[in-house]
C-alpha cells in the first residue's frame, strides 16, 4: 500500500488513472479507515487530497457555494452562512456520527461512500446540488443524486473523484429540512432518512419541492410523488397526509439489523411530514 | 478491644468510612498513564492474531498452514495441535479457547499465528487454508430445544422425552414435542427449585396472570478488548500480563491447559477496563502462552472489538413462562415459572442463578421454577453482572405488573405486601436473614420522582430485583512502613474504584489518614489464591480481609509497645492511631503513635505486618426497587427514559461515590438491554453486528441522570456491615422500563429488546385490536 | 442427626428425594455421609455445590459447624459477574 | 508497503516518527511513540476512547492515518496536565469519582475539554450531544456529565474574575448541534 498527498487535482487525477488495484481518495477517512481496519478493503494506493488547494475551502460562487471535497461537517456548520440558505444539508451533515467524526467525516465522502443510509444526500439532494467530478478526460458537473448507484456503487469512472459540491442558490421563501430514524439518540445509521426543500408563495402556497429518502432503497430516492402531494397547498393536514403516503408508498426498504421492512415503510411517512412542517416553517420565516 | 483477630465486631460509628475521598489510583488514570491490558510491551515481542471460524457450525476437515508458516516474519503458527489436551483440564474450556474438530460458532478459534508485526500476522492468517463442511447450525433457544435441532454435542447430553417437557403447550405449542424421543439433544440440564403447591395455590387466586417472554443475549461491553502479554522462557518459566478480573483463575486455568506447574507461571493483572462477568475465564490467555512457547519470544495478543463480540461471552438469551396468582388484595398466592436459558456452544447457562432469582424478592408460600440450560451456536457465555436474575426478574416483575394494574394496585403497595424479609422462606430455599427490600420499597415511594405528574404518552414503571453476592478466597497483605504509612497488598483486581475502599477501611480500623495507607493489586507470585473479583465480592470480601489483617497487625504493634514499655500485651490497647497502656497501667505511659512504633520496628524485633487468609462467607444479599418514567414517541416507537432512580440496599457504603457508581452503571446497562442491545444473528448463523456501531449500548445522550439512593441496613457477616453492590442493579431495569413503557401507551412488550420496530408493531397491533 | 434439603438439579439427581437425614458435625462430614446415603448426589458433591444455613451460603466452608437446628440446604454452585 | 517518513507536533513537541501507511495516528501514538494514553476501543471510530485533538479538532486517532498528520499539531491526554498541575477537568473527574475503570476517561477527558474550550457553559442536553461519541460502560455517565458541568462553572468562575482586569476572551463557535439533533423528537 502507498500513501500520496499530491498538491493538485490533475497530479491526483494522474495517479489514481495509472493505479493498478484498488485506490481509495483519503478526505476525511471515516469510511475508509474502518473498511481498512476490518479487511473489507486492502488498497494498494491512497490519495490523500487534503493538500490539493480549495479541497478545504466554501466559496460563494452564483448565489450559492462551493464545498470542497476535504470540508469537515464541523468546518460546514461553523461556516454559519451555508446553514442559513441550506439548513437541511448542514444538520444533516451534522448528523452523521459523534463530535469527533464531524471532525473529519466530509459531505463527498458520505455520497462517495454510496450507502444507501447516507445522511447528507437526500438533504443535498432536496437542495438540488451537484457534484463536481474531476478525472482525465474532462471535468463535469453532476447532480447528486446520479453518483451512487448501489450500495458501495458509484457512477465514477476510473481516475476521477468528487472535487467539489454545488449548492446553488436558494430562490427567496425556500425552507429545507432533513431528518432521520435512529435507535439511540446519536451515533447510529439512519433507519430511514428523509430531506425536503420547498418553495413557497407570499401567500404560504407551496410553489417548488423536492423530496429525497434515504436508507428505503438501494441507494437515496428523489420521490417526485412527494413532491406533487404538497406542491399547490399550504401543507395543511390533507396535504401532509398525501405525503406521508407518497412517501411510504415509495419505500422499498428491506429488513436487517436496523429495521423492518414495514418499521421503514410507516417511518418514512412520519419522517417525510415532519421535516416537511419544519422545511415549511423556514420557507415561511 | 480488638486484640484478637477474629473479634465480631460490628462497628456502627465510622471517621473515615463513608467519607469520599480521591481514588489512589486516580491521578494515573486521568492523565492516561495507568497501564491496562494493552499498554504493556516487552523488548522484542511479537504480534498474535487469531484465525476464526466464518461459520456457525462446521465440521473442520483440514488445516493447512504451511504456507503462513513459510511467510517471511511469521514466528509461530499454531492449532489445536500444539496444545493437546490434559488430564483434569476443563475440556470445555479447551475446546473454545482453539476449535477441535468441529467449529460450533461463528467467531470461534481455529488457529493463531505469532509474526514480528500485526501486517505480517494479518497476511499470515489468509494464507491459513481451513477446509470446512458447513453443518446445519441453531441459535435460537427454542429452536436449539426441538427434537429436530441440529445437535451440538451428540451423545452428550443425557436423551430428553420431549413429550414431557414442562409447560410444552406455554413453551412452544409444537405437535413435534410429542414425538418420540430422539437419542441426543442441546439439553444440557434440567433444574427445579420452590416449595408449597403451587397447582393449588392458584385455585385460591381472585387473578391470574400468565404470560411467555423473552430476551436477546447482550455482551458485557466493557470498553477495553482482551489483551495480555505472554513470555515464556525454554526452561519453561512464564509470565503473563494480562486484563482479567481472576489473575489466580487465569495462572491455574492456563496451568492446566498447558500442562504446566502452576508455580512456573506468574500473572501480573494490569489495570482491567472494564469487565461485568466477561474477564472471569480465559480466551486468548493460554493461546498467547502456546504461541509464545512455540516462538521462544514474547507475544501480545489484542482482540479486536469484533473477535470481543464474535468470541467471547456474551450472556445467554432466555425463553420464559411465568405464571402468578394473586387475591383481590393483591396477595400472591402462587408462582409458577419455566426458564430456558441458551449457554452458547458448551454448558453453563445461569439459568439455574435465574431460576433461583427470579422469585426471591417475594414471599411465596407455593412456588415452583423449572431451569433448563441448552446449548446453541453461539459463543460460550461468559457471567454478566448478576448472571441469569436480570431476564427471569423482567418476566416476573412484568407479570406482577400487569396484576397491580389489573387489581388497580399501586406498583409499590403490591411489592410491599408481598416483600421477602428477615425470616422469610425465600423461593429457592433458604431463609432470609436481615434484608433490606421493603426498606428499598419504602424509600422509593418516597423519593420525590414517584410523585412527577406525567404527561402525554408518558409512562411510570417499577421493579425489585435481588442478588445473592458472594464472598470467597482472599489474601491480604499489610506491611508497616519504616515511617508509619501502610502498603497494603491485595489479591482482587479492582474493576471500579475497589482499592479506595480498601484504603478507608484500613485508615478506619487503624484510626490513621486515609491517605497513609497505598494499596495495590499483588501479582499471583506475592499472595496466597484469591478468588476472582465478580460476584459483588471484593469490597465485601478484601474489606473483611483488609480489617481482619489490620487487627492482625494492630496486636502486632501493641505487643511491640507492651515490649518496650515492659507490661502485659494485653495491657495494651489501640486507639486513634496509636496503642495506649489499659487496665492498671492506663495513663503510665504516653502513647506510642503508629509512626513512633514503626520507627522503632527494626530495633524492637524486626519489621511489622499483618495478613489474612480465608475463604469468606457470609456476604448477605443485596435488593432494589428501581423506578423509571418514559416517553414513547407513538409515531415511530422511540423511546426515551425521563427519569430513572435507583434505591439499593449496601449494607454500609464504604465510599459512598462508588456505591452510587455501581448503582447507575448497572442501571443503565439494564436501560441498554430493554432498549437497543442484541446479538443479532443472519440466517447464516452469524453474527451480523459485531461492533459498537450496532450493537447499541447506550450513548451519553441517550440516558438522564440516574438518581440514588442508598439504603443501609447492616450484613451482620461483615465487621462494617458491608454487602456487595455491584450486580443487583443491572437487575430490575429490564422490567422497570417495560412496565414503564406499558404505562405510557398501553403495550407490554414481552420480547427484548423493545427496539423501536417492536414497539411500534405493538402500538399498531393495540391499534388495530381496537378498530 | 442434620435435615438436609436439596435444590435443583439435586433433587433430579437424588431421584426426586428433597430431604435426607445424615449425621455429621461440620459440612464435609455432612456431604460425605450425604454421598454415602445417596450415592446418585456423589458426583455432583465432588463438583461442588453451595450449601446455605439458616439463610447463609457458604461455597466452602467445609469446616462450617452444623447442628441438628440448623436449616442446611445444598444448592447448586453459584458464581457471579 | 513503503513506509512514510512523518514530522509533526505532539503535545508541544516536534515529534518525527516511521509509519507504515496502514498504520493508524493510534496505533503510531501507541506502538511507535510509546504514548498509550489514547486507548484503543473498537478501531472503528465507535467508543472515542482514542479521542484526541488535530489541530484543535476534536477526532477519533484511530481514524486518522499516521501517514497524514505531518505539519499538524496533536494534543493527546498525555499533555493535559500542565508539569505537576492537572487540568481542572482531570480534578473534577476524580472529586466527581467520574471514573470507575478508567479506560474511556482519557477520551472522554480530551472530548470535555474540547467543548469547554469552545463552550464553558453548556447544556446538561449539549454536554451530552458533544459526549455521545465516547462510550462508558461502568458509570452510566451521570458523574462524568456532573464533573464537566462542574468545571465548566468553576471556569465561568475564574473567568468573570479574570475579566474584572481584562476584557473577555471571545468564545469560540459553540457547539449548536445539539438542538437540532433534539428535533428528531419534534412533531
Amino acid at each position: 500500500m502507498r500513501y500520496e498527498a499530491p498538491d493538485t487535482i490533475k497530479a491526483a487525477v494522474g495517479l489514481l488513472s495509472k493505479a493498478k488495484g484498488t485506490s481509495r481518495i483519503l478526505a476525511g477517512g471515516t469510511d475508509l479507515l474502518v473498511q481498512m481496519r476490518s479487511g473489507m478493503i486492502e488498497p494498494d494506493l491512497v490519495v490523500d487530497i487534503k493538500s490539493i488547494p480549495g479541497m478545504r475551502e466554501i466559496v460563494a460562487e452564483k448565489g450559492g457555494y462551493r464545498i470542497g471535497a476535504a470540508v469537515s461537517g464541523a468546518e460546514l456548520e461553523e461556516h454559519g452562512k451555508v446553514g442559513k440558505m441550506w439548513p437541511g444539508v448542514v444538520e444533516a451533515t451534522n448528523l452523521i456520527g459523534s463530535t469527533q467524526i464531524q471532525g473529519r467525516a466530509t459531505m463527498v465522502g458520505n455520497l462517495c461512500n454510496a450507502s444507501p443510509a447516507a445522511d447528507s444526500v437526500p438533504a443535498m439532494i432536496a437542495a438540488g446540488a451537484t457534484a463536481r467530478v474531476v478525472g482525465p478526460k474532462r471535468t463535469r458537473d453532476v447532480p447528486v443524486e446520479d453518483i451512487a448507484k448501489a450500495p458501495g456503487k458509484t457512477s465514477l469512472a476510473k481516475g476521477e473523484f468528487v472535487a467539489s459540491i454545488f449548492l446553488p442558490k436558494a430562490p427567496a421563501r425556500t425552507g429545507s429540512a432533513y431528518l432521520r430514524f435512529i435507535p439511540r439518540t446519536e451515533m447510529d445509521i439512519a433507519v430511514v432518512g428523509a430531506g425536503i426543500a420547498l418553495t413557497v408563495n407570499a401567500k404560504g402556497v407551496i410553489t417548488a419541492a423536492k423530496v429525497s429518502l434515504g436508507a428505503v432503497a438501494a441507494r437515496a430516492l428523489v420521490v417526485d410523488a412527494c413532491a406533487k402531494a404538497i406542491i399547490g397547498s399550504s401543507l395543511d393536514d390533507e396535504a401532509l397526509d398525501r405525503l406521508a403516503a407518497a412517501a411510504s408508498a415509495a419505500a422499498k426498504p428491506i429488513s436487517d439489523k436496523r429495521g423492518t421492512v414495514d418499521f421503514r415503510i410507516k417511518v418514512a411517512g412520519v419522517l417525510a411530514r415532519r421535516a416537511a412542517v419544519i422545511a415549511y416553517d423556514r420557507a415561511r420565516g | 478491644m480488638p486484640l484478637d483477630a477474629n473479634t465480631p465486631d460490628l462497628r456502627t460509628e465510622f471517621k473515615s468510612v463513608g467519607t469520599r475521598p480521591n481514588r489512589p489510583d486516580g491521578v494515573d488514570k486521568v492523565t492516561g498513564r495507568a497501564r491496562f491490558g494493552a499498554d504493556f510491551a516487552l523488548p522484542g515481542q511479537l504480534t498474535g492474531l487469531i484465525l476464526r471460524s466464518p461459520h456457525a457450525h462446521a465440521k473442520i476437515k483440514s488445516i493447512d498452514t504451511s504456507a503462513a508458516e513459510a511467510l517471511p516474519g511469521v514466528k509461530a503458527v499454531i492449532t489445536y495441535k500444539d496444545i493437546p489436551e490434559q488430564e483434569g483440564c476443563d475440556k470445555d474450556v479447551l475446546v473454545n479457547i482453539m476449535a477441535r474438530g468441529t467449529a460450533l460458532y461463528d467467531g470461534h478459534a481455529v488457529a493463531a499465528v505469532a509474526a514480528v508485526d500485526a501486517s505480517v500476522a494479518r497476511k499470515a492468517l489468509k494464507l491459513i487454508k481451513v477446509d470446512y463442511k458447513v453443518l446445519k447450525h441453531v441459535t435460537d433457544v427454542d429452536e436449539a430445544m426441538k427434537p429436530d435441532a441440529p445437535v451440538l454435542h451428540p451423545g452428550r447430553f443425557d436423551p430428553v422425552d420431549f413429550s414431557t417437557l414442562e409447560n410444552a403447550a406455554h413453551v412452544s405449542g409444537k405437535e413435534e414435542r410429542k414425538t418420540a424421543t430422539p437419542a441426543h439433544s442441546n439439553i444440557a440440564g434440567r433444574y427445579v427449585f420452590g416449595h408449597g403447591d403451587p397447582d393449588k395455590g392458584f385455585k385460591q387466586a381472585d387473578v391470574i396472570v400468565e404470560h411467555e417472554f423473552k430476551t436477546e443475549a447482550t455482551h458485557q461491553g466493557y470498553i477495553e478488548p482482551h489483551a495480555c502479554t505472554a513470555s515464556v522462557s525454554s526452561d519453561g518459566m512464564a509470565e503473563l500480563w494480562v486484563c482479567t478480573q481472576g489473575p489466580f483463575m487465569v495462572r491455574d486455568v492456563c496451568a492446566s491447559l498447558l500442562g504446566m506447574d502452576v508455580s512456573r507461571l506468574r500473572v501480573t493483572p494490569s489495570e482491567i477496563g472494564g469487565g461485568f462477568g466477561g474477564k472471569t475465564t480465559v480466551f486468548i490467555e493460554p493461546v498467547a502462552l502456546a504461541l509464545s512457547r512455540k516462538a521462544g519470544k514474547p507475544v501480545k495478543v489484542v482482540m479486536s472489538r469484533s473477535e470481543v463480540f464474535r468470541a467471547t461471552g456474551p450472556t445467554s438469551s432466555a425463553s420464559m413462562w411465568v405464571k402468578i396468582g394473586a387475591k383481590k388484595d393483591g396477595t400472591f398466592v402462587a408462582a409458577d415459572a419455566v426458564l430456558k436459558y441458551q449457554g452458547g456452544a458448551f454448558p453453563g447457562s445461569p439459568v439455574e442463578m435465574g431460576a433461583m432469582c427470579a422469585f426471591a424478592c417475594y414471599d411465596l408460600k407455593n412456588v415452583r421454577i423449572v431451569g433448563y440450560d441448552v446449548v446453541t451456536n453461539r459463543p460460550k457465555q461468559a457471567a454478566y453482572r448478576a448472571p441469569g436474575a436480570p431476564m427471569s426478574a423482567f418476566a416476573v416483575e412484568g407479570v406482577i405488573g400487569e396484576i397491580a394494574d389489573k387489581l388497580g394496585m399501586d406498583a409499590i403497595d403490591i411489592r410491599l405486601k408481598n416483600a421477602a424479609k428477615e425470616g422469610t422462606v425465600s423461593s429457592y430455599g433458604p431463609t432470609f436473614g436481615p434484608v433490606g427490600l421493603v426498606e428499598t420499597l419504602e424509600a422509593a415511594k418516597a423519593h420525590k420522582n414517584y410523585k412527577v405528574k406525567l404527561g402525554k404518552n408518558q409512562g411510570r414503571g417499577v421493579a425489585s430485583g435481588f442478588w445473592f453476592n458472594f464472598a470467597g478466597n482472599t489474601c491480604v497483605s499489610i506491611n508497616l512502613n519504616v515511617d508509619g504509612t501502610l502498603a497494603l497488598a491485595l489479591g482482587t483486581v479492582d474493576i471500579g474504584g475497589s482499592r479506595a475502599s480498601m484504603c478507608l477501611m484500613a485508615a478506619e480500623e487503624l484510626g490513621i489518614s486515609y491517605e497513609d495507607v497505598r494499596a495495590v493489586i499483588a501479582d499471583t507470585s506475592s499472595l496466597g489464591y484469591n478468588d476472582i473479583s465478580e460476584g459483588s465480592r471484593v469490597t465485601f470480601s478484601s474489606g473483611l480481609a483488609t480489617i481482619k489483617a489490620v487487627r492482625d497487625l494492630k496486636v502486632r504493634m501493641c505487643g511491640r509497645a507492651a515490649k518496650i514499655w515492659g507490661i502485659p500485651e494485653d495491657a495494651v490497647k489501640w486507639e486513634n492511631g496509636a496503642a495506649h497502656p489499659a487496665g492498671s497501667n492506663a495513663g503510665n505511659f504516653p502513647p506510642l503513635s503508629i509512626k513512633e512504633i514503626a520507627a522503632q520496628a527494626s530495633a524492637t524485633g524486626g519489621p511489622l505486618a499483618g495478613h489474612y487468609e480465608i475463604n469468606a462467607e457470609g456476604a448477605g444479599p443485596s435488593f432494589a426497587t428501581h423506578v423509571c418514567d418514559v416517553e414513547v414517541d407513538p409515531d415511530t416507537g422511540a423511546m426515551k427514559v425521563l427519569r430513572y432512580l435507583v434505591v439499593q440496599d449496601a449494607g454500609k457504603a464504604i465510599h459512598p461515590s462508588y456505591v452510587e457508581g455501581q448503582f447507575q452503571g448497572g442501571a443503565v446497562q439494564g436501560i441498554g438491554w430493554v432498549l437497543n442491545e442484541e446479538y443479532f444473528y443472519g440466517k447464516d448463523g452469524t453474527l451480523q453486528n459485531a461492533g459498537f456501531l450496532d450493537y447499541r449500548v447506550p450513548v451519553c445522550s441517550d440516558v438522564p441522570m440516574i438518581d440514588t439512593v442508598i439504603v443501609e441496613v447492616p450484613n451482620p457477616g461483615h465487621p462494617y456491615g458491608v454487602r456487595g453492590v455491584g450486580e443487583t442493579s443491572i437487575v430490575p431495569p429490564l422490567a422497570c422500563v417495560a412496565n414503564a413503557v406499558s404505562s405510557a401507551i398501553g403495550v407490554r412488550a414481552r420480547t427484548l429488546p423493545m427496539s423501536p420496530p417492536r414497539v411500534l408493531a405493538a402500538l399498531e397491533g393495540v391499534a388495530a385490536s381496537k378498530a | 442427626m442434620l435435615k438436609v434439603k436439596l435444590g435443583g438439579t439435586l433433587v433430579n439427581k437424588a431421584g426426586g428425594r428433597t430431604e435426607f437425614e445424615v449425621e455429621g458435625a461440620n459440612i464435609m462430614q455432612m456431604l460425605r455421609n450425604l454421598g454415602r446415603t445417596c450415592p446418585e448426589l456423589e458426583p455432583m458433591l465432588q463438583k461442588g455445590v453451595s450449601v446455605a444455613v439458616d439463610g447463609q451460603i457458604y461455597r466452602d466452608a467445609m469446616l462450617q459447624p452444623l447442628g441438628p437446628e440448623n436449616e442446611i440446604i445444598l444448592l447448586p454452585r453459584m458464581a457471579g459477574g | 508497503m513503503s513506509a512514510v517518513h512523518v514530522s509533526t507536533n505532539i503535545n508541544g513537541d516536534d515529534v518525527e516518527f516511521v509509519c507504515r501507511p496502514d498504520e493508524s495516528l493510534l496505533d503510531v501514538l501507541r506502538d511507535r511513540l510509546g504514548m498509550t494514553g489514547s486507548k484503543e476501543g473498537c478501531g472503528t471510530g465507535d467508543c472515542g476512547a482514542c479521542s484526541v485533538e488535530l489541530d484543535g479538532r476534536l477526532v477519533c486517532s484511530c481514524l486518522v492515518m499516521g501517514a497524514e498528520v505531518g505539519g499538524h499539531k496533536i494534543e493527546t491526554i498525555e499533555g493535559m496536565a500542565q508539569g505537576d498541575k492537572l487540568h481542572p477537568l482531570q480534578q473534577k473527574f476524580l472529586e466527581h469519582a467520574a471514573l470507575q475503570c478508567g479506560i474511556c476517561t482519557p477520551g472522554f477527558l480530551v472530548a470535555a475539554r474540547n467543548l469547554l474550550e469552545r463552550n464553558n457553559d453548556p447544556t446538561e442536553t449539549e454536554v451530552r450531544y458533544w459526549l455521545a461519541g465516547n462510550l462508558c460502560r461502568c458509570t452510566g455517565y451521570d458523574k462524568i456529565v456532573r464533573a464537566v458541568l462542574d468545571t465548566a462553572k468553576d471556569m465561568r468562575k475564574s473567568a468573570a474574575k479574570s475579566s474584572a482586569k481584562k476584557p473577555a476572551a471571545k468564545k469560540k463557535a459553540a457547539p449548536k448541534k445539539t438542538a437540532k439533533k433534539g428535533a428528531r423528537h419534534a412533531a
